[in-house]
């Protein structure tokens, strides 16, 4: 039963522009689900769809969103703010400016406390502590008195996320949580996050640009190309099998020792401008794999495997080409000729290591964190 | 020659200004990415009417800026001897207004004066009558046919009105993509059109105390008005812009002294100040009679010195900004680029810095018109503005606020002066408010 | 890099910030004093001057220079070269007018008044209209801005625009001659121009207050808004309203206190300028405090007048700043005067 | 490189952000050395003091064996910016931006081979030639740092000082600026000193490698050595904390608190406070020890005889 659940889901700009265009998904309780993709794609627009605190001159346009069987879009504005810090909670990219930077921080998470628990006083303030001192915060009792400039950024960061769990909420939308910080701060914010979701078993959506943050903290990830989601699979199955050209370019397109000697494996071009794609693949342009179909037709969403989808043509059932491409598409994307073998990472040799070996990140903290 | 050219000082600067704005546009023209903001500009309906409701007052004061001197009907053909009464164009072309002056006050179209006078009629009575008008409505036997020949004349005006302004439309209907603008320029026309068709007969607002058309005197004070908002920004501009851009890019004791300067004059009341210099600069005019061949031309360099000491007093503000702004500017990575290729810092500010903070400029300079136009009425009033010879809104406002006591009032020259001032700062606000849109980068500009 | 703000604890940041800007405070009045003192004698010889206080009739040279005498401007402009040492400087027009000022002593007007007596009486009038038109604008204008952002993008905002920038393109005179004209003049409910003290006084006040308010919510509003709306497109707000605050709540916990940083820069530093009054409303409205005794003085070319109600606004206005200053520190966390 | 803390009622300088001190570096010819550390540990102002856009308090810098501190050769080195969006001029044509360099050392002969010189570097760096009639604002970020690297090759340095220059930019655009930079450096004998604080980059690029931690070298040596056996435990908390799509089940080092400010860094080595290995030595600061004749690392753990 999966706790959050979104339907064919538009967002445009009062121009007509879509800036997140068809999207579809579920997160089940006490699971990860990455939104995976490059800056301007619509990723922080869905996420803020959701809440529904999308800005001005921005709107949903259709779609459904069932937040535990609740229908978000039909609420009455006084009920979705219950929804909002209650029973689904957002943390943002930037945490220096996330907060306001005039009031405490206790005062700040309080506010969420008497809004959803209904806590006030001392208790407010007791129970602030307690939150503070769970996400990691030193000497909480005199940091909750103290304004967000005093803190570093990851501390701001561990204190959004103390807000956000004030409410207790069933899910947590993380909007690039560690962009903005150092790895090795980065890498304390995302601990925090993988133990917490096993504390309480909320769901998050964790939206990120980095294939890294997404390998070691999703269950199932969603890639999202100009609007769209290309291409829906778990972790494994993603990092053992990438179907979606833009997918496997992704892979290949990371820098590392391995590919130090020879030239990477670019994407040419760049990303089109919103809604400039009126007909076809929005990716057909930078493809290498696009042939005369790609730009005239919309490719639909086709299943692959359990849990694994994507949307392209190479994949595709229907239409008399379309086998006889999906063929190829299917033998080059296997394990032997894809340039995706260039790679000496364990993980590309899927014979070697199955996907199911990997170690569950929310059922196992201990394994991906141990601390020396 | 019948007539010798006069340029005044307040002449030459206003066609400096319009040197520089036709040099401006040109180079703007050439450029595609400095016009884009004027493109965003010219999308605003509201912006493109201000627009031509400025042009409006422009082309009046324009008119009005272009001056002669009459040469005077010499018995002798010796020599040709000039009028000392400087004259404008505008003043050729509303000859009529300018020399149909009554005795003292008449209402708007009124036929009669509005004091009663002693008169004696055909039987040799005294009379204590309403007098009849030496100009307004001379061809009308009495005051029953008024209303009928005001509206008659009103529509064959505007008619005319009409078919020009229609005519116009059509003309340049291909270029202008608001129907608005069209649409503002027929109604301009017609009110025109009426306007003009009723003034060659009657005084359309009346007269003032003098017995002046005051029509004649809103048109006048047109000029002053635009010279005070145009030529204060002369001085504004290059001291704002060189100390401004200078203490922010050099630091260090440039920006100490720079500091120091502003912070005095900021620190002094800015009302104190102008009324200090204005005061002393009347005095130096007072006590140099010889400098002025013509009252218009004391009148003027009154003026013009009121521009100089306005923008004097007045660009601190923009000053201070330029300072911020290049502080903030000098820190971006191109001009660190710059200084790693050792450009000098000459070049480094024209290239790079000028060119970056001109919208704030842009944007200071229309803000500041309205702002100055308002300014002149006020100091007028207080006794420190232009030549109380010079007609300009604050002179008629001061004029005619005596009459306020008056039973019953006369409201037609306070009406027409805050009426055309209102049209122009209206005008002027919401064209500045379009171009500070059009221009600052901080506005979010999605889905334009 | 060098743009970290280093707080220091040692000793008290609030004390010395104070006494560091009192110093800076010395030289701008002394570039304040120099430059009116400049701009009066340009043109304006002492004998200039007492040949206009005296009148054409009694001007004979000695009576010049007993006038001259009398009120010290018998020595040279800035430098005495006839005296030796110190007196070079101190010994002249410039240093004896100018270095009571830096404690207050004004010295005497033309008429022979204590200015600083003159600045005693006057203060009381000018505070009366001043302040309470400062307090009720500052109310007025800053709910109708908050009106304006809560209702942002709607007609109702639109409208109220349209009315901001209608009401700052008419002229501050008009308000004046329109309100004198109708609730004086048509309706009779107050008297036109005056002033009296205590109770007796509202009723001479309660117009020029009205017309100052009204006078400035054009423009004072529109900036409030402007102020506002950028607020409320920062970040914070976003997480105020994810924690699922309503939008009154967002803009009266968040925004307002966070606005009040650019709002003090504009308010607080005219504050102790309400002292100096308005020129303009108490020459319309004859209301004896320092605005129309200041405009008396220009008109008068009253030289001691002018200068040390240019000392006092300058005063005023440095004090302004330092207020500012302070001032956030009590709403921004953030800033600590060091 | 300090900067001044200014105190009191007079402002009176009483002490030193030392934002970089005591580095020394080398760089052969032809290799990529790359400058790794965390926000506010000074390789930003390092890479500036290079360039002398910030005045070295004390210190040498010589090129080619000249010394440029005091006498600065503007043709022998240039800099690739972070953020392509703030290091172009958006009121200048992307030919003017190229011709800019040139103009101001008097190099490249006159206006007709500037353009041709112009020409060239746009197709070296592969962007159209009509390009250079436009702004800016027409391009995108990985054009825009095209740009960017164009500029710098225009006065023909032997040197780049890369300073972040794909942090600003989607993975499958860095890729494209990485390919860049690594093909101009075989075609045209380029050094690098690379200033990042993406290890995959460094791994991908880098010859050798230097680790900052609050103003001070902690380590160096080849990217091998450095990369693969690191011996400075700030070294390996880093390399562990990258997240990486390989990653799973190794052994992570989590560092405890935050980066100290660099206007007040602990007594000692710097890293102490925060370091799993800390011990009482730690207390004064380490000297390098050398490791092999390439690697060194400044941490007591590795003291000869220790």
């Amino acid at each position: 039963m999966s706790l959050l659940k979104v339907d064919n889901l538009v967002t445009r700009l009062r121009n007509g522009a879509r800036i997140v265009d068809d999207i579809s998904f579920d997160i089940a309780a006490g699971e990860t689900f990455a939104l995976l993709g490059e800056s301007g794609c619509g990723k922080s627009m869905t996420a803020l769809s959701l809440m529904r605190l999308l800005p001005d001159g921005v709107v949903n346009a259709s779609g459904a969103v069932q937040m535990d069987g609740v229908a978000l879009f039909d609420l009455r504005e006084r009920d979705m703010r219950e929804m909002r810090g209650g029973r689904m909670a957002m943390i943002f990219q930037e945490p220096g400016l996330s907060l306001n930077p005039v009031m405490t921080v206790g005062r700040q998470i309080a506010e969420v406390l008497a809004l959803h628990h209904d806590l006030k006083g001392a208790a407010a303030q007791q129970r602030s502590i307690e939150l503070l001192d769970q996400v990691g915060i030193p000497d909480a009792p005199r940091r909750v008195r103290e304004y967000p400039f005093r803190l570093s950024g990851g501390m701001k960061q561990r204190v959004m996320i103390a807000m956000a769990l004030a409410g207790s909420p069933r899910l947590l939308i993380a909007d690039e949580p560690t962009t903005a910080l150092d790895v090795t701060i980065q890498a304390q914010v995302l601990q925090l996050l993988r133990d917490t979701q096993s504390r309480t078993g909320m769901a998050m959506l964790l939206i990120t640009h980095d294939l890294g943050v997404v390998a070691e903290n999703a269950h199932r990830v969603a890639v999202m190309y100009a609007g769209q989601i290309v291409e829906q699979a778990s972790r494994e199955q993603l990092f053992a099998r990438p179907l979606h050209p833009y997918t496997q370019k992704l892979f290949a397109a990371l820098p590392g020792a391995a590919r130090a000697g020879q030239l990477l494996s670019a994407i040419s071009g760049s990303v089109p401008p919103l809604g400039s794609i009126k007909q076809g693949c929005r990716f057909a342009a930078r493809c290498d794999q696009a042939w005369a179909r790609c730009h005239e037709q919309n490719p639909e969403w086709t299943a692959v495997a359990e849990g694994q989808g994507v949307r392209c043509h190479l994949y595709g059932e229907e239409g008399g080409g379309g086998k006889g491409k999906g063929g190829r598409g299917k033998g080059r994307s296997g394990a032997a000729g894809f340039p995706f073998s260039l790679i000496s990472f364990p993980f590309t040799l899927a014979g070697r290591r199955p996907a199911s070996a990997l170690p569950d990140p929310q059922r196992h903290p201990a394994a991906c964190g141990r601390q020396r | 020659m019948s007539f010798m050219p006069v340029m005044l000082w307040s002449d030459a600067l206003v066609f400096l200004l319009l040197g520089a704005g036709g040099i401006g546009a040109w180079y703007v023209r050439r450029h595609e990415h400095l016009l884009l903001p004027w493109r965003r500009v010219a999308r605003s309906a509201t912006a493109m009417v201000s627009l031509l409701v400025l042009s409006l007052f422009l082309i009046v004061g324009l008119l009005d800026t272009l001056h002669y001197r009459a040469a005077l009907t010499g018995k002798n053909g010796a020599e040709t001897v000039y009028s000392p009464e400087v004259l404008s164009v505008l003043d050729k072309l509303v000859e009529p207004l300018r020399i149909h002056t009554e005795k003292t006050y008449s209402a708007p179209l009124a036929l009669t004066l509005y004091a009663k006078e002693s008169m004696t009629d055909a039987q040799g009575n005294i009379l204590r009558e309403y007098p009849r008008l030496q100009y307004g409505g001379t061809h009308l036997s009495g005051a029953s046919q008024r209303v009928a020949d005001v509206v008659k004349r009103a529509l064959l005006g505007a008619l005319a009105g009409l078919l020009a302004g229609g005519l116009l439309v059509w003309i340049v209907r291909r270029r202008v993509e608001q129907r608005a603008v069209l649409v503002a320029i027929l109604v301009f026309a017609v009110l025109i059109g009426a306007l003009a068709s009723l003034a060659a007969a009657y005084h359309v607002l009346g007269t003032d105390k003098v017995g002046q058309d005051v029509l004649y005197l809103s048109l006048k004070s047109i000029r002053t008005g635009l010279i005070i908002g145009t030529v204060t920004t002369l001085v504004t501009l290059p001291l704002a812009l060189f100390l401004g851009v200078a203490a922010g890019y050099f630091r260090g004791w440039v920006d100490d002294v720079i500091q120091y300067i502003y912070t005095v004059l900021s620190s002094i009341p800015s009302v104190l100040l102008i009324a200090a210099a204005v005061l002393m600069m009347q005095v130096t005019i007072d006590t140099h009679p010889e400098w002025f061949e013509t009252t218009a031309a004391r009148a003027d360099l009154r003026l013009v010195f009121l521009c100089l000491i306005l923008g004097m007093t007045s660009w601190t503000g923009l000053c201070r900004l330029l300072r911020g702004e290049t502080l903030k500017l000098r820190e971006m990575e191109y001009i660190q680029a710059a200084q790693s290729f050792g450009v000098s810092s000459l070049r480094i500010l024209t290239r790079h810095i000028m060119p970056n903070v001109m919208h704030i400029i842009l944007i200071a300079l229309v803000m500041d018109f309205s702002a100055l136009v308002l300014a002149e009425a006020v100091l007028s009033y207080v006794g420190v503005g232009v030549d109380p010879s010079m007609i300009s809104f604050g002179t008629m406002i001061n004029a005619a606020r005596l009459e306020m006591g008056r039973e019953p009032m006369v409201w037609w020259a306070l009406a027409a002066a805050f009426g055309f001032m209102l049209v122009l700062v209206l005008a002027a606000n919401l064209f500045a408010d379009a171009v500070r849109d059009a221009f600052d980068p901080r506005l979010n500009r999605t889905g334009s | 890099m060098s743009g970290n703000t280093v707080s220091t604890y040692n000793t008290c940041p609030m004390i010395a910030y104070l006494i560091r800007r009192i110093l800076y405070a010395v030289p701008t009045l002394v570039g304040v004093n120099l430059l009116t003192f400049a701009l009066f004698f340009v043109v304006n010889t002492p004998d200039d001057m007492a040949r206009m206080q005296l009148g054409i009739k009694r001007v004979t040279p000695e009576a010049i220079e007993k006038w001259k005498q009398q009120r010290g401007y018998d020595k040279p402009l800035f430098i005495n070269s006839a005296t030796g040492g110190a007196g070079k400087l101190t010994d002249t027009i410039f240093w004896q007018k100018s270095a009571g000022m830096f404690v207050f002593d004004f010295g005497y007007s033309d008429d022979g008044r204590s200015i600083a007596r003159e600045i005693a009486t006057r203060m009381g009038p000018s505070l009366a209209v001043a302040l309470p038109t400062f307090l009720i604008g500052l109310v007025v204008y800053v709910s109708f801005a908050l009106l304006m952002t809560l209702f942002r993008a709607t007609a109702l905002d639109m409208a109220g625009v349209a009315l901001c920038v209608l009401l700052m393109s008419i002229s501050g005179l008009f308000y004046i001659i329109g309100g004198q004209f109708l609730v004086s003049k048509l309706w009779h409910l107050v008297p036109i121009s005056g002033y009296a003290g205590g109770g007796e006084g509202f009723k001479f006040v309660v117009l020029p207050i009205v017309i100052g308010v009204v006078g400035g919510i054009g423009s004072s509003s529109r900036w409030y808004r402007t102020i506002f709306i950028e607020e409320i497109g920062k970040d914070y707000v976003r997480t105020a309203r994810a924690k699922g605050l309503s939008e009154p709540r967002v803009m009266f916990t968040h925004v307002l206190k966070n606005a009040m940083i650019p709002v003090l820069t504009g308010v607080v530093v005219v504050i102790p300028l309400l002292f100096m009054g308005s020129l303009l409303t108490e020459s319309f409205f004859g209301i004896p405090g320092l605005g129309s005794y200041t405009i008396d003085a220009i008109n008068a070319q009253d030289f001691s007048v002018v200068r040390a109600m240019v000392f006092l606004g300058s005063v005023l206005y440095i004090a302004g700043l330092i207020l500012t200053d302070v001032s956030y520190t009590m709403v921004d966390p953030r800033v600590r005067l060091s | 490189m300090h900067f001044p803390i200014r105190k009191g009622i007079l402002q009176r300088v009483v002490g030193n952000v030392k934002a970089v001190d005591g580095v020394s570096l080398d760089i052969p010819q032809g290799h990529t050395l790359a400058l790794v550390g965390e926000s506010g540990c000074g390789k930003t102002t390092l890479g500036k003091a290079l360039l002398q856009l910030i005045a070295p308090t004390a210190g040498s810098v010589q090129f080619s064996g000249r010394e440029l501190v005091g006498s600065p050769s503007r043709a022998a080195m240039q800099m690739v910016f972070q953020d392509p969006y703030a290091s172009l001029n958006p009121k200048m044509r992307v030919a003017e931006i190229l011709e800019e360099g040139m103009s101001a050392l008097n190099i490249g002969g006159d206006s007709a081979a500037r353009q041709a010189h112009i020409d060239q570097l746009l197709d070296k760096v592969g962007l159209a030639r009509d390009s250079k009639w436009r702004y800016p604002h027409e391009f995108s970020g990985g054009q825009r740092q095209r740009i960017a690297i164009a500029r710098a090759l225009a006065v023909s340095p032997q040197l780049l000082i890369c300073d972040e220059p794909t942090s600003a930019l989607d993975v499958s655009v860095q890729a494209q600026i990485l390919n860049l930079l690594k093909s101009l450096q075989q075609e045209l004998g380029l050094s690098y000193l690379f200033i990042t604080h993406n290890l995959a980059v460094v791994e991908y690029l880098a010859h050798e490698v230097c680790v900052m931690y609050l103003g001070r070298i902690v380590e160096r040596g080849t990217a091998e050595e450095v990369l693969r056996a690191p011996k400075h435990p700030y070294t390996q908390a880093l390399l562990s904390a990258v997240p990486r799509i390989d990653g799973q089940g190794r052994e992570r080092i989590r560092l405890e608190g935050d980066l100290p400010s660099p206007a007040y860094p602990p007594q000692g080595c710097h890293f102490a406070p925060r370091c799993p290995r800390a011990m009482q030595a730690c207390a004064r600061y380490p000297d390098a020890t050398e490791i092999s004749a390439t690697h060194s690392v400044r941490c007591h753990l590795y003291r000869q005889g220790g």
